[in-house]
């Protein structure tokens, strides 16, 4: 039987450390796992490299992480929904690193495969090509993308079970599903907690065997709330 | 006739196919699901994690796991369903997609496409643009003319950053539209009612061929 | 609202000329696409070139193919489960590609989403090397592995709707999901049709993006047969 | 005792670890499913799409579309599911998969793993080995000390085509158990009751170290 993996956010967010790199999933406030990202705001840690497509939405999400000076460096496709990261970068507060969103989501999955990478042929002829290696296969030029394997991820998931299998909701899948492959420790924020056997074995969208740690996400953050039967493991 | 935004996209709508699967761009090219043609159904895809986009929700039942890449609510039709950003891209660069409307700061000779970051500008990022500029059939460039200070954004050769290179397919304004072909470059099929092909040589800074059988007051004159 | 795909079988097939690539799902019987396996052994093609798991289960499978003599060549990972295969392969009548489990799986996967190619660790040091380029990406090496594009896919799916998007089932979804992707033109036979929006759009498995044609599998291969409500479109 | 497969699949049994991702190989390696020690909870990964795999089915209750990597037909337990290959192969390939279970034809001193195939004999094919040996944190080789003519299955070098190269970790045989370490090589850990260490060397074409501690009479007597 799939061990439970359920702990109290303290326990699993002390897996992060000063310097380390975070795969924080979520688009644009879709899907953001604004739990973990709270408690991490309590923490004191810094210098962190985060890989996530975005920076949250407004004032809300990773931004306010970027805003208390925990964070060195942003692997991201797009920044420009939180307007305060501009100011940082050009406070040189931040480094920013511009990555097209498929190559992203793409590093994030090869680095979980066990890849060393891959070839694209989103860039080409852009700065995309920068410092990257051009390989040519059928005459076509290709970016080799080294894979990114991080320290930490972070996600949210509509419902989980207590071994991690994860199940996301809409479009807030997104970027939750190459972050939880990628990390050393994954831990996932879920907003309806079922014990195992209660998901469908053939709709699971994430395994737990990528999961390391399950959280419960705030209740303000959950989005559908399911009426949470009473059993051991949800009454904890 | 509306105005220029509003023109772009009706004209935009006209180029879609049945059964053709799109994707979208933020802004502008949003507004062309409302000129999908009588009779031609198309499949929208949105690159945050979604197929068969429909009509907006209706007022109060908007849902913050159901939106599109410019975070505005969305519905899906009957047929649609959600996957990850990894798979969504898949379909993207795979080629899966027919056909990607887009904005841009500039557009030349070549088809290269400038429309992520203006230099020493503020970085926002090319968001999921330059997946779909290099894997969509047909690249769609839907914009303005002429920038704000009255230049030409279809220039003899860009000068911001690229988003692609040599990817553009067809570029629609308020005033024109050009496709490309490798053989010939651009060729100008059609100009909007109210211009003329010298209105359109005065604005156009990259060149261009008059097709033989140009449209003239074209868009629909009513 | 997204096309409807279901053709009769003939017009699908009728895309299947001698000489072209077909990607095949399926692993050892499970979820192998037979009804359109036994359309092709009806049709007079030759010089197939087949990507597969493994060539079918004892006599039954891409197995029949090869014994027909359509097929040169078959690039897999296993054919030891279906002995006519050494016979072909001994009498010079079949060449046979063995390469990894996982990087065939990749190899159709990258195609279908675009890529060049890919780097894996595995098969360093083997004959997997052989031919391949080996690039280094911090100090580890990696084989390049081309990405395959196929003129043609089969897929056998447990539902499916009307325009293609599919649901297996069990072990059975294996090779079928990249399969789907990585073909121009892809055929996939459902053991159980629905109209569009009956199925659960967070459940489906290969969007109805990648899928040119719907045929209904043959009752018999069937494993589990829903009650088909009467509908327009199943009545068809 | 038992014939000597099931010695190996027994003492095999005693090396899984509480909370374990382990994947079993086709024939000798299945066995170790019935040898999980009380008290000890690991999860079983078939690379054909399934994790959580549980005990047969009852004769009867067979379902074709539930089958491990061999098809043989499966259950899983409450938590697992099912997924395609690209993703099983994510799991082995990207480090997920805490250990696996393998037999050999040979493996040697430097660790190489030759099982997939026989030069000159007919081709099957690596399955998924290479992906696994290469993938899986320790590899372990549950194989008969000796090959059928006698020969040691433990060489100096491997003569057949690699499945694998210094890969292997554990080598578990009906009578003896070795480890290896980078810095080591191949250390004796156990010898099986009814052996004695000059048995062991005598059978065993590979170099290794014998451990300080090594566990004579090991195995379980019983």
């Amino acid at each position: 039987m799939p061990k439970n993996k359920v702990v109290p956010i303290e326990e699993a967010m002390s897996h992060i450390k000063s310097g380390m790199s975070i795969a924080i999933g979520g688009f644009i406030g879709q899907g953001d796992p604004l739990t973990l990202i709270d408690h991490l705001k309590t923490m004191d840690v810094g210098d962190l490299t985060i890989y996530e497509n975005d920076a949250g939405y407004r004032d809300r999400g990773q931004v306010e992480l970027v805003n208390q000076g925990k964070v060195k460096k942003i692997v991201a496709s797009h920044v420009g929904t939180t307007p305060d990261i501009a100011k940082a970068m050009n406070e040189g507060r931040l480094e920013v690193e511009a990555t097209p969103q498929g190559t992203l989501a793409e590093m994030l999955r090869s680095g979980g495969a066990g890849l060393g990478g891959f070839l694209t042929p989103t860039g080409i002829g852009t700065v995309a090509e920068e410092g990257k290696q051009i390989i040519e296969v059928d005459g076509k030029p290709y970016i080799l993308v080294p894979a990114v394997r991080c320290d930490i991820a972070l996600v949210r998931a509509h419902r989980g079970d207590t071994w991690g299998n994860l199940i996301f909701r809409g479009t807030s899948r997104n970027f939750n599903v190459p972050a939880a492959m990628c990390a050393d420790y994954v831990i996932a924020e879920v907003e309806n907690l079922y014990t195992m056997g209660e998901l469908d074995p053939e709709a699971i969208h994430t395994s737990g065997i990528f999961v390391d740690a399950v959280v419960r996400a705030n209740v303000s953050y959950c989005t559908v709330r399911e009426d949470p039967l009473e059993t051991a493991v949800r009454s904890k | 006739m509306g105005n220029a935004k509003q023109t772009i996209a009706r004209r935009a709508g006209g180029e879609l196919k049945d059964g053709q699967i799109i994707n979208l761009g933020i802004g502008l090219p949003t507004l062309i699901a409302d000129y999908v043609p009588e009779g031609v159904d198309v499949v929208i895809q949105t690159e945050n994690g979604g197929i068969g986009v429909g009509p907006a929700p209706a007022p109060g039942c908007e849902d913050r796991d159901r939106a599109n890449a410019g975070n505005q609510p969305i519905t899906l039709v009957p047929g649609g369903s959600y996957f990850d950003s990894v798979m969504s891209f898949a379909m993207i660069r795979g080629g899966h997609v027919d056909s990607t409307f887009l904005g841009t700061l500039q557009v030349d000779e070549e088809g290269n496409i400038a429309n992520w970051v203006v230099p020493g500008g503020l970085l926002a990022g090319m968001g999921g643009a330059m997946d779909l500029v290099t894997g969509a059939k047909i690249v769609h460039i839907v914009t303005e003319h002429c920038a704000r200070d009255g230049s030409s954004k279809l220039m003899k050769k860009c000068t911001f950053p690229l988003t692609g290179a040599k990817e553009a397919d067809v570029i629609i304004t308020e005033r024109a539209l050009f496709r490309r072909f490798p053989e010939t470059g651009w060729i100008l099929d059609e100009v909007a009612v109210g211009y003329s092909l010298d209105d359109i040589a005065d604005c156009t800074e990259m060149a261009y061929t008059v097709a033989d059988g140009v449209r003239l007051d074209a868009y629909g004159g009513e």
